[in-house]
């Protein structure tokens, strides 16, 4: 399985590092060989006493010329790609905010009508083939934003804000983790890129720009009532009810994600119960605070609330 | 068994024959670059700002009272060190004492500095970049004066050898140091903000 | 044997002592103590991440481990381990007595003591640094970071950089005033020269990390505002001073490393050294270009194209001073006639470990390349090579070389080339693993990982290679403790080697030698220095003329005590900043008696005196 | 001897328990020395003044709509206890419950948190800055009372 591979691309610039890469590595291992064999050398005549010491110079001489000139090479195929990497057409870039928190990515869609941006977590939907520009920034420490299949990473640092433009060229799902240690969570920190064709990407973003779907039965009203007067609001928000907490993440279509936890554990009612009542035993050290004071049918309606938020 | 007779030579010499010209010369290294890297910073966080300074610059009275006292200072240092390297001990004394005292004026008058800087340390980061400077500075400033102050006592009290007088003469280079290097802190700490 | 001369030059009381050699000996079973503790704390996160979804160890405590684990490798063993090589060294093979400025030799011993046994002891009681050896603020801030976690870590800092300071100073006058005549620059072995060169870096970098840590210490203690954005600091002002020192602290790893090489190399291949202005040269290009790299740790920060650029270059091209020297050797080893033995083993490893290490160094220091590996476990790999095979493989090299010098024993040569294969063999099979797993995708500093990700072989493997390493670090203290009580007595010179350390008994006497040998000139000594009373002889810088004579200090306690003082200050500081002012006051007593001649010590230099 | 009491009892003060126990009995007298003397769980108070809002009201302790922490005046007492029901059962004249809204947990944390702004805990336990505007000193420099 190759789930986070440098090498599985999916994206232009992604695949010019991967080429970058081998042509490096071709080139490291011809001069590892050659230093290897060298030595080799070296050591055998050594032993035996029998190498001479004539045209030495020359041969260190050359070595050294040889070095110089390859590694002249690999900096210019290193600038020459890096210069490649920033030159990808943006003029009509889907535009995100990703902000990073302790321990968890803030997604933010914008655009020039207000009516027409929301807000997610831990997972984003692009479309195929067009690019995406990133606004990185942090709330609290570095994080860093690296999803391998597409681009290399760049840091979240706070007071700072930093762009990051990449575009995906293959539908599919390619998974990515905070690169720059953030504290005792900075394990569970994933995120996932979702490359949908652009009409499915349509659908998904229209269907999340909608406010969430009024809870349909006594259960699901409890678990409402629960999370807008309980604790839940403080941090979270749940677009069209009255919680609107921003520290925590969206929680609007809840239900459409596949992991819990920035990708700690899968959306499923049973992982969901154990995370409201024990977030602590998955993820210690995690700022959502305990709820084993629930009782258990709150908690039931809590889960089924939640899980009414497609 | 041919031999290298080596006991017709002095048993100290000045300058940078000495080993301990060396270690001076070390530790002017470890500190000047520790200042050279303050300064960095203080002109790092700078270009980070809009506004620069965010305080008022410090009050030049004070500051520009202590360059001059430090500019004066050279002078007896200067001679205190001619009267090490020519052994006398007379004048050697009369010199350390003067500097003695120029340098307790001069870590009163940096006192009064701090308290017309016009930021204080917890201000915001200009102001911590400024104390942190004049932080380092001073700490030399001290450490020389200390310096100084041993070096006196023992030249009244003795023990003394001849080598002595080395050591009061590397302490007038370390002194020469401590003043050169705030010379360029003052200006970016108290002219650049006024001037750029 | 000299009785007048040990009688003069021998220590007086353990907390007294001051000879170069003891301390040394000191300095370098302290910090292997160190290797050998933040060994264990490897082989604890490697049990903990040899399996997916591992929870031996829980997140809090693991980062205590990687933070630890890096912070004494670095500061409480790769550093202070080569200073010591080179306390020990550097003065025998000038031909001098003593090192430079002793007492503060044996100062920078006890403060760099005490402060491990500080980072050691708040790990031990499970309040041990948690930001890793880097400590970015604003992780490592008074915000992030509650609790005196990260101030131990700061204050540990200035512990071991103040003792590395020390030791710099110490080691360049001593190669500078103290050869023997006749030495002169040019004449100057290889690992002196590595040594002088390294601690002129130390200069240079240390104060820049002492500087970042003293400014974390006051945004944590003080509430300045150095790294908070809001009020004008800025975080990446740290990773600018941390680089800054920290990528010339590899190379002050490195090069006294380059220095052992120069000295085995030579010796196993019965030739002198095949190039060596170029060595030379090589060592000081080194210096220089390792100063000019460290923003390539900071290429996923955002900075300005060009100055990238820039750093790809720097970071390149200081591949070839390191591909000279290692031309060099070829050459050397090509021309000689080997003798193939245990130092000469670990030796041969770096041809193997450090180029490709090297190699990948050549991958990360491109930007586009460092943007997928960064911060992946390919660096963890690409770190682990060069400092490993850089530094630790010859360091075994020249414990196995010098070790018959340091006791007179001879260790055993069995235990060694074992030791050596499992050594080379478990290192291979623990971190050559790394690099497929970085380009996996597998980050840095993680406690543990999803049994999805496909990490868990390489994982495993790398645990059992982790293992074998730890195999041989016990087989090689078995062989240190069976050679020291019975090895083979080894003589003055057991490898034929043809520098001065090699000229005296083993191990060597208190006052190192008996008659200072003058160089170019067959059998000529010197005379004339007193033996009474604890004479050296200063020479040019150059030309290692005679200069004049300096009486060195007698042994005392005061060192001693003095480092005392300051580590209650240090330590003391972390809990309140007013302990930077009554704390002063110890330490300012403690110096000044330290410095105040005594009158037998004074009326003795009087006696030998001559005015210049 | 001293100083393994002052080792041991640092090391109370350094311990990062994420998952709280329950206390082991219903008064407060336990609750209060295990977030005080916690550095970390005053960090978490902290952290919970500003995302629950308290600064809007009581600004950084120097007190706005609501009234100043950092000084020596206390309406309602400075027990712990008399801080914690000020939060829970909140107080005539604007000062909310926050009964239901947070945890048992946040409450003490944040009682821990409200002393140390008037340096009524350990200096070495209190929070340093945060990284942010500040226009009072950190808590960590106000003198214990």
């Amino acid at each position: 399985m190759r789930v986070q591979n440098m090498f599985s691309v999916a994206g232009p610039q992604a695949e010019r590092i991967a080429e970058l890469w081998w042509i490096t590595f071709a080139i490291c291992l011809v001069v590892f060989a050659a230093v290897l064999v060298a030595t080799g050398l070296a050591l055998w005549k050594g032993r035996k006493g029998t190498g001479s010491g004539h045209g030495a110079h020359l041969a260190v001489a050359s070595a050294v010329g040889v070095s110089t000139v390859l590694l002249l090479f690999l900096i210019v195929a290193s600038v020459a790609t890096d210069r490649a990497l920033a030159q990808i057409d943006a003029s009509d870039a889907l535009k995100i905010e990703v902000v990073g928190n302790r321990w968890w990515w803030d997604i933010r869609y914008q655009d020039p009508d207000p009516s027409r941006r929301f807000t997610t977590a831990n997972e984003i939907a692009i479309p195929v083939g067009r690019a995406v520009e990133l606004t990185l920034r942090a709330n609290d420490v570095i994080h860093s934003f690296w999803v391998p299949a597409l681009h290399g990473k760049k840091d979240l640092i706070p007071g700072r804000t930093a762009t990051l433009t990449l575009r995906a060229d293959k539908p599919g799902t390619y998974r990515g983790q905070c690169a720059e240690f953030c504290g005792v969570q900075h394990a569970k920190m994933a995120l996932f890129v979702y490359a949908l064709p652009a009409q499915e990407y349509e659908a998904w973003a229209e269907q999340q720009r909608r406010p969430a779907p009024p809870p349909a039965d006594g259960p699901q009203q409890l678990g409402h009532d629960l999370f807008v007067k309980g604790t839940c609001a403080m941090c979270h928000a749940i677009q069209g009810t009255p919680a609107n907490g921003r520290r925590a993440p969206d929680l609007t279509h809840f239900a459409s994600r596949k992991t819990i936890g920035a990708g700690t554990v899968p959306n499923d009612p049973q992982q969901l119960a154990v995370w409201i009542s024990d977030p602590h035993a998955v993820k210690p050290g995690v700022n959502m605070p305990a709820h084993a004071f629930l009782k258990r049918e709150e908690l039931a309606a809590l889960v089924a609330y939640l899980g009414s938020l497609k | 068994m041919k031999t290298l007779d080596v006991s017709w030579l002095p048993s100290y010499k000045y300058g940078h024959h000495s080993l301990m010209w060396w270690g001076l010369m070390g530790l002017i290294a470890i500190e000047g670059t520790a200042l050279a890297l303050a300064a960095a910073a203080y002109l790092y966080v700078w270009s980070q700002a809009n506004v620069w300074p965010p305080n008022a610059p410090p009050e030049l009275f004070w500051g520009t009272v202590n360059v001059a006292l430090l500019l004066v200072s050279i002078v007896p240092n200067h001679l205190a060190k001619r009267a090490a390297e020519d052994g006398d001990d007379a004048r050697l004394r009369l010199w350390l004492v003067v500097c003695l005292l120029m340098g307790l004026a001069m870590l009163a008058v940096r006192a009064l500095e701090f308290t017309a800087l016009n930021a204080r340390w917890d201000t915001n980061a200009y102001g911590s970049a400024l104390w942190f400077l004049l932080g380092l500075h001073t700490v030399h400033l001290a450490t020389d004066v200390y310096d100084t102050a041993v070096l006196t006592v023992l030249m009244f009290t003795g023990p003394l050898e001849g080598r002595r007088h080395v050591d009061a003469a590397e302490n007038a280079i370390f002194w020469y140091f401590v003043v050169y290097a705030w010379i360029p802190v003052y200006a970016i700490t108290y002219w650049m903000p006024r001037l750029g | 044997m000299n009785p007048l001369l040990e009688r003069t030059w021998r220590d007086t009381g353990f907390f007294s002592a001051i000879n170069h050699k003891t301390i040394a000996l000191r300095y370098i079973v302290t910090s292997f103590a160190f290797f050998v503790a933040a060994g264990i704390l490897a082989a604890l996160m490697r049990l903990q991440l040899a399996v997916p979804e591992n929870d031996f160890i829980g997140p809090d405590l693991y980062n205590q481990l990687f933070t630890v684990h890096g912070t004494a490798m670095m500061f409480l063993f790769a550093v202070p381990v080569m200073e010591a090589m080179g306390v020990y060294l550097v003065p025998l093979m000038v031909g001098a007595r003593s090192i430079a400025f002793p007492r503060m030799n044996a100062f920078s011993y006890w403060v760099f003591l005490f402060g491990g046994v500080m980072l050691f002891g708040v790990l031990a009681l499970n309040i041990g640094p948690d930001t890793g050896w880097f400590s970015y603020p604003p992780l490592a801030g008074p915000e992030h970071s509650p609790g005196k976690r990260v101030d131990f870590y700061a204050q540990l800092i200035t512990f071991t950089e103040l003792a590395a300071l020390l030791v710099a100073i110490e080691i360049i006058a001593t190669a500078f005033k103290m050869r023997a005549p006749g030495m002169t620059l040019a004449r100057m072995p290889l690992f002196v020269w590595a040594m002088v060169v390294t601690s002129f870096m130390i200069l240079f970098a240390m104060p820049a990390v002492m500087f970042a840590s003293t400014a974390l210490i006051a945004d944590r203690l003080v509430g300045t505002h150095f790294y908070n954005p809001a009020e004008g600091g800025d975080a990446v002002l740290w990773q600018h001073l941390f680089w800054f020192f920290g990528h010339p602290e590899v190379y002050l790893i490195f090069i006294p490393a380059l220095g052992f090489m120069s000295s085995i190399i030579p010796t196993f291949a019965r030739r002198p050294i095949f190039g060596y202005p170029a060595m030379v040269l090589a060592l000081i290009a080194t210096a220089f270009l390792g100063f000019g790299l460290w923003v390539h740790h900071m290429f996923a920060a955002h900075l300005p194209e060009l100055g990238k650029s820039f750093f790809t270059a720097a970071s390149m091209l200081i591949a070839i001073p390191t591909a000279i020297q290692i031309f060099c050797w070829i050459a050397t080893l090509w021309t000689g006639r080997i003798v193939f033995r245990t130092p000469l083993l670990f030796v041969l490893a770096f041809f193997f470990i450090l180029v490709a290490g090297g190699l990948t160094g050549i991958m990360v220091a491109s930007v586009p390349l460092d943007l997928q590996l960064h911060d992946t476990y390919f660096v963890v790999a690409h770190l682990h090579y060069v400092l490993i095979g850089g530094a630790v493989f010859p360091l075994f090299g020249a414990w196995y070389y010098w070790f018959p010098k340091f006791t007179g024993r001879m260790m055993s040569e069995r235990l060694g080339q074992w030791q050596f294969w499992i050594a080379f063999i478990g290192f291979e099979v623990a971190f050559f693993p790394m690099h497929t797993l970085g380009m996996d995708g597998m980050t840095r500093r993680i406690h543990t990982y999803p049994e999805a990700m496909g990490w868990g072989a390489a994982n495993f493997i790398s645990t059992v290679g982790a293992l074998m390493i730890a195999a041989s670090g016990v087989l090689f203290i078995v062989n240190v403790v069976r050679s020291y009580r019975r090895g083979a007595p080894a003589g003055d010179n057991p490898w034929g080697a043809d520098t001065l350390e090699w000229a005296t008994s083993s191990p060597p006497p208190s006052y190192n030698f008996d008659r200072i040998p003058v160089l170019g000139s067959e059998g000529v000594v010197v005379t004339g220095l007193a033996e009474k009373s604890r004479e050296v002889l200063i020479t040019t810088v150059v030309d290692a003329m005679p200069d004049h004579r300096l009486a060195f200090p007698n042994p005392t306690i005061w060192p001693f005590l003095s480092a005392v003082a300051v580590t209650v200050m240090f330590i003391g500081s972390i809990f309140t900043p007013w302990a930077v002012v009554w704390g002063s006051i110890p330490i300012v007593v403690g110096v000044t008696l330290w410095f105040w001649p005594r009158k037998d010590e004074t009326r003795e230099h009087l006696a030998l005196e001559k005015r210049p | 001897m001293f100083s393994l009491a002052f080792l041991l009892g640092g090391c109370e003060r350094e311990q990062r328990q994420f998952k709280l126990p329950a206390p082991e009995s219903a008064s407060p007298a336990p609750e209060r020395t295990r977030h005080e003397e916690n550095a970390h769980s005053v960090a978490q108070g902290k952290l919970w003044f500003r995302w629950f809002n308290c600064v809007g009201c009581h600004s950084l302790g120097g007190g706005g709509m609501g009234p100043a922490l950092m000084d020596e005046n206390w309406r309602y007492g400075r027990e712990p206890q008399s801080i914690y029901e000020t939060i829970m059962n909140g107080r005539p004249n604007g000062m909310p419950s926050f009964r239901g809204r947070i945890t048992e947990d946040q409450a003490w944390q944040l009682v821990a948190y409200v002393r140390s702004m008037s340096g009524l805990i350990a200096q070495d336990v209190a929070p340093g800055r945060h990284d942010g505007l500040s226009a009072v000193p950190p808590e960590n420099l106000r003198d214990k009372r």
